[in-house]
């Protein structure tokens, strides 16, 4: 069954050396796209036997060393190889070039070369745990990481360091590609709030990544070799660790939100028919986090024995930072106000996306605050917190924007009720899952434990039941989705009637985008430019 | 069964801690309700209906309302910024009297000792009412010494000492934990803290095998190593007297004016010529390797007890909390 | 990158110079000006960076975008740097060891 | 290539940070380990890097007038300037070996009880100057690659982009080294 009767990227070539080796942008989206499904389900099936061990206070279903590898490889995958490249490199590089009107992103080799470097990087990480795992957490906290852990630190760390290249990359391409290849008349206030998210996130991983390269080459220059950089023992300083770790992972965590606020700017206008209520604030505030994100990274110190006084300072910032996220939760959710407003799929996922990020951010500034810190920091409180933010965040986005670009990547819909079905079974199974961690780690459950205190088992019981629906959930997209690229109904240019240039051309697009290129003489969500002849849905 | 939903409170800070949280907790669900009950009402509210399918004109917000959301929350997280600052510097600061506990961590478990010379191991025997001063260690990785009734938690870091305090205020049994990842047995590296009346504690006191004073174990190292050979009381040997050292300012051959306090004797004793004191020779060997961080408490307790303190209460004598 | 051709003797000067400062720095580093000797080895160091980077590197004729990057990576740098250093010179100001 | 040449800088970065601080935390050993270190070795080496910069700046030059000798002519100088920098370092850190300054379970430094700090130092030194070799090692290859591209007649006036990126790089690579020298070599000399 052919999907369109035209050519499009789909269709250009069907050998696996057109797949291999393509310079387009959009089958290498494809590409990561793939990677990282599997990625996210090799997480998964290490959160799944954590949760289940979890069950029961004591230790029965694996041993200390094993349930210590399954956590430290649950963040790791997840982390390194399934969130920071996930919407970035996916939708980003899907979409990218689209909605500025270009035909590639600037340098289409590289990123070709950015996935064989995700891919390499991963396999060092699939060999060391297939090898025996690695148990250090995924944080490698000195000395343990570098002296005294009897695992596969050394190929873990390299995978990292090797996958980080992919990410300053592809960092790189995007910023290049949004400051040159825009077309005429999109100027920067014109593009769409998702390619000023994505500017903001590039700028962070040129910036950041390098330094976490750099202290993971210490780290393994003193594992290998045995000289002493952290090395108490030689009056080394296993805080300076914590401050270059830090500098790079705190803003990780933005590399991972950021991108998933810009696919929520857009889902929330389009399903409004309406401009984002504020847009310069929200495409400022985009800004402003990445730029302040990078001056907070101290505030995971405040009980590590850093100075009084810089603890301070962090903690300080760390409410600065927190007023950016503040006012794109209110733009959005003014947005709706007076708008035309439809309850498909992705707008679902956009509206647990908000809820879920509010109470992530509220309870962001618990931890941010030192006396609460004191008590709540590495205990399921902070658990609790960062999987509200990177799952009920950045992975609601992902799967909104999936489904809301799902027609314009394959040319055909997604079985509605199906959909709309799973975004329900996520955002009740995430609840249940993380909800009840906030309250054990109140209690003062400390994370990381195998074997616990048998007064928080109930609680953990709860959490491994809705982990059990959550598993469900996300499951229930991935075979849907596959099954609606090759059944699905035809989706037609525009299903949404939504604003972007990406919707201006044929689903899926032509090998090079679009038949002419573009000129820009409108903003962004301007509504009354979409063409009239659109395919409406639902 | 019973859900536990609220951890006990049986510290000086814990009700502190506590009503920091319950308006963090206020903010946090005015917000939330406000967020979800706006999205609810507004998606109902705006349903694109059938039949309507037209484009509603859009509205550039009036500049005052952007302020208006950006500075209501900036005042109330400085609220939070404040009242958590002062929390936590209270909590850095360990009163005068407090009474000092030795703790070093190692994979896994921690050991504890008193002043008077009794040793535990993942138990700590505590009067209610006094202040507890924490002086801790590690001797391989990072830990983390963790009371969640308390409120408190501080690593335990190889290389340096770190302080934490707190005054015990209900007599009773809490979990100690190890709060920061430490290898396979991370989650067996716990204990309890016992919290006892006046009394109680005294007669604990006076059980149990003790051999000597952590101070006199100090002094009996102090000759064994030879410590006593060069340190003379009476500032006759190569290297400087150690009576009166801790607490006071010493400088150094740099010209640079360094507190005596547990950290600078630590160093001396294992880095001795990172600080050498002016008017001395860089003559005394590393103690690195040869004594361990239990040994080294000893020695700091040993000099300390050099420096006679004024109006301190004697060690164990139960005294009333001074708060 | 640019069009902009500079002469070899510009670039004479600049070589001049650079190997010049390195002398002048050597020489300095014998001579004890107490705290200030750090300042002066440093000085000297960005004085030279800016040099190449300015002349060898062209920045001058380069782009206000390009410049501005440069200034920012620098100021970032400045940004990881002094804000660990603060927590490393501010340890132990309270007398409470490990505070 | 500019944004590039950010993340190198905070690559790099990183490293100073970390040299920087246990400076401030170990001055004393600091002084020490460093004068240990031959300065006229150093600073001759400098001014070769400096040279090297100066004929590749000539390079760019000669690609953009289009002279093609004086090009190849100059790049053959700037990668040779480059070995003898590369052989320099390589003499110095063989005697470092002789010396014992290596770090491991041989390190020892003479005259000195804190042989904990004094690795420290020369761990970093090691991992300072090892990771601007390597750039170094990477940038004789891309001169080599030039040189032979050049060779065979394919830079123009018009079309120079390589020649004017690899000269960013090697000018980065001796900037890198201008902060290296003075941090590593020079500071508290004069306490010695």
């Amino acid at each position: 069954m052919m999907a369109t009767e035209t050519e499009n990227y789909l269709t250009a070539g069907y050998g696996l050396k057109s797949w291999l080796l393509t310079k387009d942008h959009k089958r290498i989206a494809l590409l990561y796209l793939f990677t990282i499904t599997l990625f996210f389900f090799i997480g998964g099936a290490f959160a799944t036997l954590i949760r289940i061990e979890l069950l029961t206070p004591q230790g029965d279903l694996v041993s200390s060393d094993t349930y210590n590898r399954l956590f430290t490889m649950h963040g790791i995958t997840m982390i390194f190889f399934f969130l920071i490249p996930s919407i970035p490199a996916t939708l980003g590089n899907f979409l990218i070039p689209m909605m500025i009107g270009a035909r590639d992103l600037a340098f289409p080799r590289i990123n070709l070369l950015s996935w064989y470097l995700l891919v390499v990087g991963g396999l060092f990480a699939l060999f060391a745990m297939l090898a025996g795992g690695v148990d250090t957490g995924w944080t490698f906290y000195t000395p343990y990481s570098t002296t005294y852990s009897n695992s596969w630190v050394i190929a873990t760390a390299l995978g990292i360091f090797v996958a980080g290249f992919s990410s300053i990359l592809t960092g790189l391409n995007f910023i290049v590609t949004i400051h040159r290849m825009r077309a005429p008349g999109m100027t920067w206030f014109r593009m769409p709030l998702f390619v000023w998210a994505h500017y903001a996130t590039s700028v962070i991983q040129v910036l950041g990544t390098p330094v976490l390269a750099v202290t993971l080459i210490l780290v393994l220059c003193e594992r290998v070799f045995h000289i002493g950089i952290f090395d108490p023992a030689l009056g080394g300083d296993p805080v300076l660790f914590q401050h270059l770790f830090w500098f790079y992972s705190h803003p990780a965590v933005y590399i991972m939100i950021l991108p998933a606020m810009g696919v929520i700017s857009e889902l929330i206008s389009t399903f409004s028919r309406k401009a984002i209520f504020g847009y310069h604030f929200v495409a400022g505030s985009s800004m402003a986090i990445a730029v302040f994100g990078f001056l907070v990274w101290g505030h995971h110190l405040f009980v590590s024995t850093q100075s009084v006084y810089a603890g301070m300072v962090f903690s300080f910032l760390s409410y600065a930072v927190a007023i950016p996220s503040a006012i794109k939760v209110f733009n959005w959710t003014a947005t709706l106000y007076k708008g035309s407003i439809s309850f498909e799929t992705p707008m679902l996922y956009a509206f647990g996306f908000i809820g879920l990020f509010t109470i992530g951010g509220l309870t962001g500034l618990f931890v941010a605050s030192l006396g609460i810190d004191v008590h709540v920091t590495d205990t399921y409180f902070v658990v609790a917190h960062f999987h509200y933010i990177m799952v009920g965040g950045a992975i609601m986005a992902f799967l909104g924007g999936l489904h809301f670009w799902w027609p314009k990547i394959t040319g055909r819909m997604y079985p509605e009720g199906w959909a709309k079905l799973s975004a329900a079974v996520v955002f009740v199974g995430f609840n249940l899952t993380f909800f009840p961690q906030f309250i054990l780690g109140y209690l003062g459950m400390p994370r990381r434990y195998h074997v616990y205190p048998p007064e928080f088992q109930v609680l953990h019981v709860m959490s491994t039941m809705g982990a059990s629906v959550l598993a469900v959930g996300y499951l229930m997209p991935m075979i849907y989705l596959v099954w609606s690229y090759k059944y699905g109904p035809l989706a037609g240019d525009n299903p949404y009637h939504a604003t972007g240039l990406e919707w201006r051309t044929s689903s899926p697009p032509p090998l090079h985008n679009f038949d002419e290129l573009p000129v820009v003489t409108y903003g962004a969500y301007d509504y009354t430019t979409v063409p009239e002849e659109v395919t409406s849905v639902g | 069964m019973k859900i536990p939903l609220f951890p006990d409170a049986a510290s000086n800070f814990a009700p502190d801690v506590d009503h920091l949280y319950f308006y963090l907790v206020a903010v946090s669900v005015f917000f939330t309700v406000l967020i979800f009950a706006a999205i609810f009402i507004l998606a109902i509210k705006y349903r694109r209906r059938q039949g309507n399918d037209g484009i509603p004109r859009d509205i550039h917000p009036p500049i005052l309302v952007e302020i208006v959301w950006s500075v209501i929350p900036f005042g109330l997280a400085m609220v939070m910024f404040g009242w958590g600052a002062d929390i936590f510097f209270r909590e850095s600061r360990p009163p005068q009297n407090a009474l000092p506990i030795y703790v070093v961590g190692k994979q896994w478990m921690w050991k504890l000792e008193h002043m008077e010379g009794q040793r535990e191991i993942n138990e700590l025997h505590i009067p209610v009412g006094r202040p507890i001063r924490l002086t801790m260690t590690s001797e391989d990785v990072i830990h983390s010494f963790y009371v969640p009734a308390f409120r408190t938690k501080q690593d335990v870091v190889p290389g340096r000492y770190s302080t934490t305090w707190f005054t015990p205020t209900q007599t009773g049994k809490f979990h100690l934990f190890c709060a920061e990842y430490c290898g396979t047995k991370h989650s067996g590296m716990i204990g309890w803290i016992y919290v006892l009346s006046p009394e109680d504690y005294q007669n604990w006191l006076s059980g149990g095998n003790r051999t000597g004073t952590l101070a006199e174990r100090g002094e009996k190292l102090f000759n064994d190593l030879a410590c006593s050979n060069c340190h003379k009381p009476d500032n006759s040997g190569r290297c400087p007297t150690l009576v009166n050292v801790f607490g006071s300012s010493v400088k150094l051959t740099d010209g640079q004016v360094v507190k005596a306090d547990e950290a600078y004797i630590r160093e001396s004793i294992l880095r001795p010529d990172a600080k050498v004191v002016f008017g001395y020779q860089p003559l005394m060997p590393t103690f690195q390797g040869q004594v361990t961080e239990e040994d080294v408490l000893e020695l700091v307790e040993y000099v300390k007890s050099l420096t006679p303190k004024p109006p301190a209460p004697a060690p164990g004598v139960a005294q009333a909390s001074n708060r | 990158m640019t069009n902009h051709i500079d002469s070899v003797k510009t670039y004479a000067i600049v070589w001049i110079s650079l190997l010049a400062l390195t002398g002048l720095t050597t020489a300095v580093a014998f001579v004890d000006l107490g705290p200030f000797s750090v300042v002066v080895a440093l000085s000297i160091a960005v004085v030279k960076m800016m040099l190449v980077a300015l002349f060898f590197m062209h920045l001058r004729h380069s782009g206000k975008l390009t410049q501005l990057a440069m200034a920012g990576t620098i100021l970032w740098l400045g940004f990881m740097v002094s804000f660990t250093l603060a927590d490393v010179f501010t340890r132990g100001w309270l007398g409470v060891p490990g505070r | 290539m500019w944004i590039f040449l950010i993340t190198e800088i905070m690559f790099f970065g990183g490293m100073f940070l970390a040299y920087i601080v246990y400076r401030a935390l170990y001055p004393g050993t600091f002084a020490v380990t460093s004068s240990s270190l031959n300065v006229y070795i150093g600073a001759a080496n400098t001014a070769v890097l400096l040279c090297s910069s100066f004929t590749m700046v000539l390079a760019v030059r000669s690609a953009q007038l289009g002279r093609q000798t004086a090009l190849a002519v100059n790049i053959v100088l700037t990668l040779l300037l480059g070995l003898v920098f590369l052989g320099v370092k390589a003499f110095e850190w063989s005697e470092k070996f002789a010396e014992h300054h290596v770090p491991g379970t041989h390190f020892h430094f003479e005259g000195i009880a804190n042989q904990g700090p004094a690795q420290l130092f020369f761990s970093l030194y090691f991992a300072m100057t090892g990771l601007h070799a390597l750039h170094m090692v990477v940038g004789a290859g891309l001169m080599t690659w030039l040189l032979i591209w050049s060779l065979r007649g394919k830079f123009s006036a018009e079309y120079m982009t390589p020649v004017d990126i690899a000269g960013l790089y090697w000018h980065f690579v001796d900037i890198i080294w201008i902060f290296l020298f003075p941090l590593l070599y020079l500071i508290d000399r004069h306490l010695k």
